[in-house]
C-alpha cells in the first residue's frame, strides 16, 4: 500500500466524510442538553453527563458506544442489568429523611395520587400505538408512563426491564421534565386551586423520635415484600440506603451512599445513558409520542395530586394546603421547594417546605410501586 | 388500568395505616429519653466581665503607681 | 386476558401467596442480624449489610440474589472470584499499624498458637461428618475451621475457593463470633489465668522506626512467596496496603484503601454474604454444625493463646501477661481491647492495649498463613 | 493419600522448589520500582502500585496475573479493554486548567513539535525489528512510539489497542521516563539553547474568562469529532472532565473524578499493569529496545519541542524563551516543573511555570492526537 | 512516518485559529461581567481603634474613681 | 491436622527470627536521624507579656492626659 492510497484511506476515517445528519443533530441535542445545564442549572449533574454521553455516542467511526467502547462497557456494567439506578436509589435512601412524612401520614396518598400521571400516561401511549407511524408495545407503554413518576432512577429501571430500546427518550424525558417542575407545575398548581386555598396555613409538624425512622424503612418494606415483591428490588435499595442514615451506627456506609458511591454511579450512568442517544433510534416518531406523554403525566399528576389534597383539606380535621398535593409528583426535592415557593407568593408567611417534602418523598415510594405494579403485570399480560 | 391506579392506593393507605400504629406503639411504649436541657451558660458572662474588671482594676493599680 | 384472570395472576405474584417459612424464617433472623448491629452495636458494618442483604434474598418471587438480581450480581462481581475480601485487605492493612508487633516480635508467637483453634475446628468437623444427618467434605471441614481465624475476609476468601455452597453460614458465623468476643473472651481468659498473672504489669514497648515499618510488609511477603505461596494473595493485599500506608509517598492511595474503596467494597460484599443467606440452603443440620464449631474454634483459639503465652512469660526474661495470648485469635481491635479491659479489672493502672495490639495483628497473619496452608493442602489431599 | 506423601506434595507447592530465575529477576526489577519510588519520590503512585503489582505477578505457583487471580481480574476488568486509562484521562481533565494555554494559544503548536519523538521512535523500532533477536510489528512500533507522549494513560490506551502483548514493558517504559524528566531533560536543555536565550524573560499572561475556559473542551473536541474521530474516546474523555471541572455547575462531579474515582483506578490500573511484568514476556531482547527507543523519544521529542520555540521566538513579535519547548512533551506536571527550575538558575527573577504549563498541556492533546493517528493509520497499513 | 507529524500539526494549527477565534468572540460579545472589587475595610480599623479608646476611657474613668 | 498447625508455627517462628534480624540491622546501620526538638516558644510569652505591660502603660498615660 502506498503513501497515497493510505492518506485516501486516512481521509476516508474522519469524521466529515462519515458524519450523517442524524448525528449531527443528536451532537446539537447533546450540546443543548449541556446548555440547559449550565446556564439554567437544570439538574445539572444528570444533563451534563447526558448531553456528554449524547455526543460521544454519536461520533461516526469511533464507536465509543458499541460493545467495546468505553460508554458500551458503562452501559452493560449497569444499565442493561439494572444495577445502577438501584445503586442511585440506595444514595436517595441515604438522602431522604422521611420525617415530614411519618409526623403526617396522610400526605402519603397524595403521593398516590400523583401516580394518576402514570397510568395516563400509558394508557396515551397505547392510544397512540394506533397511529401508522408509531409503534409502541404494552411493555413500551408502561416504561413511557413511568416517566410520570418523576423519578429518574425508578424510570431508567423500569425500561432497563420492560423496553431497553426505548431508554434513551425515556431517561432524557424523565430527567428534561423534573428539571422543568418550575416552569410546568406553577400554572397547573394556580389553575386548579382558589387563591383562599393557596393561603391556607398548616400546623407546625410533630417531632418525630429516632425509633421511629429506624422502623419505618423495615415496615414499608415488609409491606413491600408481602404484596409487591416485585417493586423490592427498588425499595429495598431505598431502604436500605434510609436505613444506614437512620440507624446511627454506620456512619460510614451512610456517608460512601451519599458521597463516593452516588457520584461514581452518577458519572457512569449519565454517560451511559447518554449513549443510547443515537441517530438511528433516537429520531424517529416514537421519541416526539415519548416526549409529549412523559408531559401529560407530569401534568396530569400534577393534577391529581391536587385534586386529592382538596378533598382532603375538605374532609380532614386539620386543614391541608392543596398546593402540598402538587409535590407528590416526586422530582425531589425540586417539587417541594416549587410548591413552597407558589404558597409564598400568596403569603409571605406560610411555610409550606417541610410540608410539602412529605407527599414529595411519598411520591418516591409511589413511582416505586407504581413502577412494581408494571413490573408484575405487564409480562403477564404480554405473556397470556 | 384502574388496576394499576387502586394497587398504588391500596399499598399507600395500608402503609398509612402501619406507619399510624408504628408511631402509636413507638410514642406509646417507647418514648424518646428526655435529653438534658443544655443549661444555658449563664455564668460565663459573669466569669468574664470579672476577668475584665480585674484587668481594669490591675492597670489603674499599675496606673496609679 | 380479561381482568380477572389478569388480577387473579396479580393476586398469585404477591408475597403473600408465594411465602415459604424457610423464607420467613430467614427474614426474621436478617432482622435479628439488624437488631443486634444497632441495639448491641455488634459489628454493624457488617450485620447491618449482611442482615439486610439476608433479608432482600429472602423475598419470593422478586429473585434479588439470582444471577440477574442485583445481589447476585454483587456476588458474582466479588464473591465468588474472591476480588471483595483482597480489597478488603488492602484496607485492613493500610489501617494495621504492625508498630508493637515489631517492638515485640515474639508476639508473632502468639498468633501463630491461637490458630489451633481452626485446625481443631477442621478435625471437629469431619468429626460430625461422621453424624448420617450431616456432611462435610474435606473442603468443607476447612473452610470452617477457618472460622477460628476469627478475621471475616480470610473466612471468606477461603470458602469462596474451597466450598462456595457453605459462604453464608460461614460468614455469618465468623462475623458473629467476631462481634461476640466481648462475651465469649472474658470467661474463657478468667478460667485459664491467675489473678496474679493477669495483674503482671509489661515493659514499656520501643519506638519503631519507619524503615522497619517500611521493610516488614516486604520480608514478611518474601518469607510468604517462598514458603507458602498459596498465601500471597491475602498476605499480598495485606502488605500493599500496609507499604501504601507506611512509605509516605503514596497518601492517596493509602487514604482511599482506608476509607472510599474499602467503605464500597463493604457494603457490596455484606449485601452479596447475605445474598447466600438463603432459607433452602441455609436452614439445615449444616448450618448448626458450622455454628457450634465456629464457637468451639473460638474458644479453643482463645485457650491456646494464653496457654503459649503463660509459657513464654515463664521461659522468657522479660514478664508477659498472659491475657495478651488471647488476642492472637485477631478480631482486630475488639480482641485486644478486650485483653486490655480485663487486665484493667485486675489493676487499673495495667495498660495492656499496646502490647495486646502485638499478637492481634499477628493473629491477621497466622490466620492468613492457615489459611495458604489449608489452600495449598485441601486440593492436594482431596485430589489424591 | 498418608502423610508422608502429603508433604512431599505440599513442599511441591512451595516458593523455593517452584521459583524461576525470571521470576526471581522480575521481583528484584519490582522491588528496586518500590525503592525508587520511595526513596527518590519518581511518580510514586503508579511505581509503587505497578512494582507490587510486579511482585505478585511473579509469584509462583499462586498465579495471581492469571485470568482467576486478582490481578488478573483487574486486567480484565479495566486495562484490555481499554477503561482504566480513560477513567484517569477524565481526572486529569478535571484536574487540568487550560488558562495558560488559553491565555497563550501558539503554545499549542510547541504541545505539536515535541510529538516528533513518538513517529521518530516508531521508526526506529522498524530499523531494530530489522535485527534477527527483535521482532516488532508495525502496530507494536506505533505503541513503543507513544512511549514519547510522556503520557501513561494515552500510552496504556494505544497499547490495550494495538499490541497489548507489550503493555509491560511499554507502561514501564512510559512511566519510568515520566519520572526521569528531571534527569533527562536539564541536559538536553542545556545543549540546546545559549544562556542569553534561557534568560528570555516572558511576558504576563493575560486573564482567561470562566466562558473561554467553558467553551474550549467543547470547541477541541468538536475539532476531533470532525478531524481525528479516533481520538475521541481519548480528547472526550480529557475534555468532558475539563468541562466538569469549568463548568460551575456539576462540583459533585468534579470532585469525584479528581479523587475517589482516579485513586480507586489508579490502584487497579497499576497493579494490573504490574501483573504483565511476568518473567516469560519481559525478560526479552525487545524490552532492551523498547527501553532504549523510549528514552530516544523523550530526547527527541525535548529538542524538537524546543528547536521549534527557538523558530518561534525569532518569527514571533512576543519573546518567547524556549526552554519552555521542552514542557512539550507533557509529563504533567514535571515538565513544566524542571523548564521553570532550569530558567531560574541562570535568573532567579525569571518565573517560565505557568508560560510552560501551556505547552505542557498542549503535550496531553498533542499526544492525544497522535495517537488518535496511530489509531486511524496503523490497522488500515497492517490491513492493507 | 511523516504523515502522522503533520496530521498532528495540521491538527494544533487549527485548534490554534479555533482558540483564538473563539477568545475573540467572546471577550467581544461575552465580556465578563466586572465583578464589584471588594472594598478595602478601611473602616474596621478606625472603628477597632474607637472601641480601644472607649475601653481604655473607662479603664480611665474607673481608675479616676 | 499437625501439619497445619505446624507450618502455621514454622512460618510465624521464621517471621519472629527475619523480624529480628531486620530490626537489627536497621537500628545498626540505618538508625533514624534524630529530629530537632521542637524548642518550647520560651520566648513568647515573655514578649506578650511586654506587649500587655506596654498596653497599661499606654492607657495609663492615656489617662494621665
Ligand atoms: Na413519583
Ligand atoms: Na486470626
Ligand atoms: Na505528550
Amino acid at each position: 500500500m502506498n503513501i497515497g492510497s493510505a492518506f485516501q484511506e486516512f481521509w476516508n476515517s474522519t469524521g466529515i466524510v462519515n458524519f450523517t445528519w442524524g448525528q449531527f443533530i443528536m451532537i446539537i441535542v447533546g450540546l443543548i442538553m449541556i446548555y440547559l445545564a449550565i446556564a439554567k442549572k437544570y439538574e445539572p449533574l444528570l444533563l451534563v453527563t447526558i448531553g456528554f454521553g449524547a455526543i460521544l455516542a454519536n461520533i461516526p467511526v469511533a464507536e465509543i458506544s458499541g460493545p467495546d467502547g468505553f460508554l458500551g462497557i458503562f452501559y452493560t456494567m449497569g444499565i442493561a442489568n439494572g444495577l445502577f439506578p438501584l445503586l442511585i436509589f440506595m444514595g436517595v435512601g441515604a438522602m431522604t429523611d422521611f420525617g415530614p412524612m411519618l409526623a403526617n401520614p396522610k400526605t402519603l396518598l397524595l403521593g398516590a395520587a400523583a401516580q394518576v400521571g402514570i397510568f395516563a400516561a400509558l394508557l396515551g401511549a397505547l392510544v397512540l400505538d394506533m397511529l401508522p407511524w408509531i409503534s409502541f408495545s404494552l411493555s413500551d407503554a408502561a416504561s413511557i408512563g413511568i416517566i410520570g413518576g418523576a423519578d429518574g432512577p425508578t424510570a431508567i429501571y423500569v425500561t432497563s426491564q420492560l423496553s431497553i430500546h426505548l431508554l434513551g427518550p425515556i431517561a432524557v424525558a424523565a430527567y428534561s421534565y423534573m428539571s422543568l417542575v418550575p416552569i410546568i407545575q406553577p400554572p397547573i398548581i394556580r389553575a386548579f386551586t382558589t387563591k383562599k386555598e393557596r393561603m391556607i396555613k398548616m400546623e407546625q409538624l410533630r417531632h418525630v423520635t429516632q425509633l421511629e425512622k429506624i422502623l419505618f424503612p423495615i415496615a414499608a418494606l415488609a409491606l413491600c415484600i408481602i404484596l409487591l415483591p416485585t417493586a423490592t428490588p427498588l425499595i429495598g435499595a431505598l431502604m436500605f440506603g434510609n436505613l444506614a442514615r437512620e440507624c446511627g451506627v454506620v456512619e460510614r456506609i451512610s456517608n460512601t451512599l451519599q458521597n463516593a458511591l452516588i457520584n461514581i454511579v452518577t458519572i457512569f450512568l449519565g454517560l451511559a445513558v447518554g449513549s443510547r442517544m443515537e441517530a438511528a433510534s433516537f429520531l424517529s416518531f416514537e421519541t416526539l409520542g415519548i416526549l409529549a406523554l412523559g408531559l401529560a403525566a407530569f401534568a396530569i399528576g400534577t393534577m391529581t395530586g391536587i385534586l386529592l389534597a382538596k378533598i382532603m383539606n375538605k374532609v380532614s380535621r386539620e386543614s391541608i394546603n392543596p398546593i402540598i398535593g402538587a409535590a407528590g409528583v416526586s422530582a425531589v426535592p425540586m417539587a417541594a421547594r416549587v410548591a413552597s415557593k407558589v404558597g409564598q407568593e400568596e403569603n409571605p408567611q406560610n411555610f409550606l417546605l417541610m410540608h410539602a417534602m412529605g407527599p414529595n418523598v411519598a411520591g418516591v415510594l409511589g413511582s416505586a410501586v407504581a413502577a412494581g405494579v408494571l413490573l408484575a403485570v405487564v409480562p403477564i399480560m404480554m405473556g397470556g | 388500568m384502574l388496576i394499576g391506579v387502586s394497587v398504588v392506593f391500596v399499598f399507600l393507605i395500608l402503609l398509612v395505616i402501619i406507619t399510624k400504629l408504628l408511631s402509636y406503639v413507638v410514642l406509646r411504649y417507647f418514648p424518646e429519653k428526655e435529653k438534658p436541657a443544655a443549661r444555658p451558660p449563664a455564668a460565663t458572662a459573669g466569669k468574664q466581665d470579672a476577668e475584665i474588671a480585674a484587668a481594669i482594676a490591675a492597670a489603674a493599680a499599675y496606673t496609679k503607681r
